[in-house]
């Protein structure tokens, strides 16, 4: 059953504006993939009235976890959800990474900014059952807009970080700091998710090198799975280039089938 | 238990819910989510004769206990309906409704011709009131004269049931409502989407690609409330009430204000479960009413 | 710190925020809560020319975002108003507005008349747009003739400026803008309510008193904005938006819209001081965005 | 400023439905009479859109206190604040009861039931600081519905308790008891709080005995002070019969003012 309208949040961090949840959802836990979201609602009455679609961060034996970031009114309000209370949830949604393939002891490098940080721990684990050698470039304005960094190292990713203000790792875009590390050598397959400049350049830096790049997009959502095509954004398939469903056909693409002056 | 049925006069509904165009995609998409078995209806995305590319995202905005959308009816087209979905669609004892776009007169009536021919179509709901396709959300149901005319030449074309949905965005929906009667409609569906602005201050653009939107939700519940009593009590044919349905007591309130049946729509996107919750809420409502048919309540509001 | 004024072509406004009538009263009970000289100007609550009961209740139910009303006017009239009221209120440093009714053409008139040997009234606001009053809504501004002759005829009663208040409940809000503007209309304001029904399930009967009434609140604020950047492209002379305002950046939606001034309604309701507060966030934005001159932003939308 | 956005919840208890805040308030406190009440924020965003009147329940240095019973989601959303929580709220307001006049050595009855309870005991304390015999009938369907009976006998008032299925006092209406009490004898006035058919009934009895009653009156308010004529009532003045607003010229009211058809 896709909807869990009472799963228990376990245990809730935060740092700042920046809020984990675990929660119990056995269901979700049995078959969500990494890559996939969920539709949260943030409110019982009708403000919000929609769902707001956040990433699975992590997930385990019955459990699993959402990162998030507070954007504005919907996610202000589940960040002021406590440990004992319930999410109300639609999922696993999307298609999540495609990891098919051979990756023992080949190069995963995730590229993370911000709340983008998200998804990345979960693929990042899958990627490491897999065999890969994972490393995370974890970008923010500031310090701290990295709450995750340990966490990723503790993991054991290799973690390289950057802010804009140099408070952490690199100063300079995370983007910058990947086109320096790209020089020493490409990996088998880059992963992407933050914002869409971010994204933007990064797919076009592995489409000029021939890496292999999945991108986790964003839209605006309104139902979550394929009923209100709402969250479209022009996709490059066999066809040339349609309006495709972000929630449905992904969220993520691979990077030369996204058109991105019109996504 | 009561008896929920609905009696359309060219058609009986198990129950008065059915699911609203555009907002319940071609309904397979919700198969995961409740048993299409034990909805009234189901009234399909709308249908263009051919595929449509749709509106420019943004497509959707939220605002204060509303949706406003600019989907611009994007879909698949008749041809590829009949083919891959109907089949699907067929496997389900509930009643298909195909809502009938055009970008002309004649485009309508190609839709309906084409849909003569297949089976499993209960009826059609005449799109005559979209305002995400036009400049100015611009379309027949916004003038007596022009509905009547429409509905009148989809009308000799098909002996199924004909509802025509129409426009909140006109000064008299009765009208309208009376053009449409006049045209040989069997019912009347209302209300489709209110025309709407979001604006960006920080770009000072509009938030929705397409301009404007429609409006639907909670929000405008109260306007489709006061449409469906003032279109009831004009005419003879069915009406079936819709515009921020969320619950059960929602659903009543329209009934009670005249519509012999509901739609549902934004509603399923927040719970992709919420016809069916709507409907087991007015049966435990009627049963704890002492109501035995949910038809007697119809148009009781003593006002 | 930027230049917040408005300038109406007729006059000049401290800055874009006046209050909306019937939800200000006549100014004088919001003292307590705020500074009256601070706001850009008060449209006080509507004048019949004699005392008017209004309905019976109830007259207000909440909606999903929004708020019903149907007070029909009720108010102390002209006599009452220029011998208690304008008194008082000549007493801030602030352009007052008079919302001026009539039960038919004549007595819009009788009011503007007896309105004229009175100082300190800023201007007119013909208030043909209640839905409230008669039947089923109805009201001058549902049509254009009717609209363009109301306003001719009182344009040439008075050379106060004159300010046409519209309502939303029209098929086509630029016919109507239009036949104001013919009409000689000095500026046009917009909306008024939208007219809706709530029904009490449980009852089976309206929610209020005079069965229909009309919606306002931040429900109806995507509707006002297209309404208002519909009629601002479509007008020469000043365009006043309002319908959901609640804070600084609603108000600075309706300026890129095309508003050069705007009105704050049931905000008022909620929040006594809102009115003063959104003109400090305006001018907060402003600041924040380098904009020198908040009228700089007006019909500036990139659409 | 009779606007408090910031009005910091000391203490609450709660009895199933029914709430009891106390708060913060020095301006409210100073200024605060018996039967007046406040207009409350219960939501920061839209849903519900409007503040909800509450009574004053009782004050003293600095603080006030609210009772309250869970009606909609307005005050279900009031009812999830915590200690230390804040309330947005105007007041006071309306006038509140009349209490001039000579109460020393007199009986002062009040009835009330349910939520209207609520006024009562800020009344009854004003009552008795003026030297008045103060008698208390207080009504509900079960005795759930009547948890402050304690506290009232803890102020020294005489409290006589009636329930609909007699699971505390008397069995039956409040009425019913006050109007068999009336019989040994008149109070020099009373004072009436609770659902319409039980002030309707309260106001008859007193009429018919000649005993000076004043009757709290609700109505669907959209501001409270004044300025949206919403909340009107049919009231009899030198006028013989107006719409008059029930928050500013009210909300109490001489019982033989009110027309009761039409209230
Ligand atoms: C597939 C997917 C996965 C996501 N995963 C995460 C996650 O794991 N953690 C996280 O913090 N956020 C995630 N987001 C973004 C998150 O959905 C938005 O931040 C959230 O919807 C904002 O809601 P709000 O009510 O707080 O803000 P609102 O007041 O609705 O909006 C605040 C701002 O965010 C923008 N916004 C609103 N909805 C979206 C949206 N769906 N996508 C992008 N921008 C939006 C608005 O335009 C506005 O500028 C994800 C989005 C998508 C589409
Ligand atoms: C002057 C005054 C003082 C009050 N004092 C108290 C008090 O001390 N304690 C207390 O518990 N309640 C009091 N009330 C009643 C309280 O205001 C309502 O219970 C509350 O507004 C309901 O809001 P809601 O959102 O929870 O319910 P809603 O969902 O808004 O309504 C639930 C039900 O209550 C009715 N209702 C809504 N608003 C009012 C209203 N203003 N008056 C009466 N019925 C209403 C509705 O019609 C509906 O049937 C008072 C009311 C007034 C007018
Ligand atoms: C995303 C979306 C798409 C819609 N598409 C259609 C459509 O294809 N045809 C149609 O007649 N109405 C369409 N509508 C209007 C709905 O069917 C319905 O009339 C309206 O949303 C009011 O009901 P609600 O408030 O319950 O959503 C659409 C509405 C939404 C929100
Ligand atoms: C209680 C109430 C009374 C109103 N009375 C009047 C009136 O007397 N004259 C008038 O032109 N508009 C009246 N209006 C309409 C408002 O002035 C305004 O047009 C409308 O409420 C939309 O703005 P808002 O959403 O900010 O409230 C009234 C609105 C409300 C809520
Ligand atoms: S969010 Fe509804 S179709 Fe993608
Ligand atoms: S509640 Fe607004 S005037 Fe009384």
């Amino acid at each position: 059953m896709p909807h869990d309208p009472r799963a228990r949040i376990i245990r809730r961090q935060s740092w700042g504006d920046f809020h984990l949840f675990r929660f119990e959802s056995p269901a979700l836990a049995a078959s969500a993939k990494p890559g996939q979201f969920v539709m949260v609602r943030t409110a019982e009455g009708t403000d919000p009235l929609l769902r707001r679609p956040i990433s699975l961060h992590d997930g385990g034996d019955g459990w699993m976890e959402i990162f998030f970031r507070v954007a504005g009114r919907g996610t202000a309000l589940l960040a002021e959800r406590k440990e004992g209370q319930t999410l109300d949830l639609i999922g696993p949604l999307g298609g999540g990474y495609q990891l098919d393939g051979e990756w023992s002891g080949r190069k995963a490098w995730l590229v993370g900014g911000g709340r983008g940080i998200a998804p990345l721990y979960f693929l990042g684990r899958a990627l490491q059952v897999r065999g890969a050698r994972v490393r995370v470039f974890y970008g923010g304005k500031t310090r701290a807009e990295i709450p995750l960094a340990g966490k990723f190292r503790d993991a054991g990713f290799d973690v390289a970080c950057s802010t804009d203000d140099g408070s952490l790792g690199y100063r300079g875009f995370v983007t910058a700091l990947l086109e320096k590390e790209l020089a020493a050598g490409p990996p088998a397959g880059l992963f992407v998710c933050g914002p869409d400049p971010m994204m933007e350049r990064t797919a076009r830096l592995a489409q000029a090198r021939n890496i292999p790049a999945q991108i986790s997009l964003e839209a605006i959502m309104g139902c979550g799975f394929g009923a209100c095509w709402g969250c479209v954004k022009r996709i490059k398939r066999q066809d040339g280039g349609k309006w495709r469903k972000i929630c449905e056909d992904g969220p993520v693409f691979a990077a030369d089938e996204i058109i991105w002056d019109e996504a | 238990m009561a008896d929920l049925s609905a009696d359309l006069g060219f058609l009986r509904l198990r129950n008065p819910v059915l699911t609203a165009s555009g907002t319940f995609g071609y309904g397979l998409e919700f198969a995961p989510y409740l048993d299409l078995n034990r909805l009234g209806g189901i009234v399909v995305k709308g249908l263009y004769y051919g595929p449509r590319e749709g509106n420019p995202p943004p497509r959707l905005v939220e605002t204060a206990s509303g949706l406003i959308n600019a989907i611009g009816l994007q879909g698949v087209g008749v041809e590829h309906f009949a083919a891959d979905v109907l089949p699907e669609l067929r496997k389900y004892d509930t009643a298909v409704f195909v809502n009938v776009c055009g970008a002309d007169n004649e485009e309508y009536l190609r839709v309906i011709d084409f849909l003569e021919g297949q089976d499993g179509i209960a009826g059609y709901e005449l799109n005559i009131s979209c305002p995400n396709v036009k400049q100015n959300g611009a379309c027949p149901a916004l003038f007596p004269e022009a509905t009547r005319l429409i509905v009148a030449a989809a009308r000799a074309r098909s002996r199924r049931p004909l509802i025509a949905k129409l426009s909140p965005n006109v000064t008299s929906i009765v009208d309208i409502a009376r053009a449409a009667e006049d045209g040989g409609a069997d019912a009347l569906s209302l209300i489709n989407t209110i025309l709407a602005l979001a604006v960006d201050l920080e770009t000072r653009r509009p938030k929705l690609g397409n301009i404007f939107g429609g409006l639907s939700g909670p929000a405008v519940k109260p306007i489709a409330l006061r449409m469906t009593y003032q279109v009831a009590k004009a005419v003879h044919i069915p009406v079936i009430g819709m515009g921020g349905i969320m619950n059960g007591a929602d659903a009543l309130e329209f009934m009670v204000s005249g519509a012999r049946a509901v739609q549902v729509g934004t509603a399923n996107f927040v719970e992709p479960g919420a016809a069916l919750r709507i409907v087991e809420e007015m049966a435990a409502w009627c049963d704890a009413h002492g109501v035995a048919r949910v038809s007697d309540i119809v148009g009781t509001l003593q006002a």
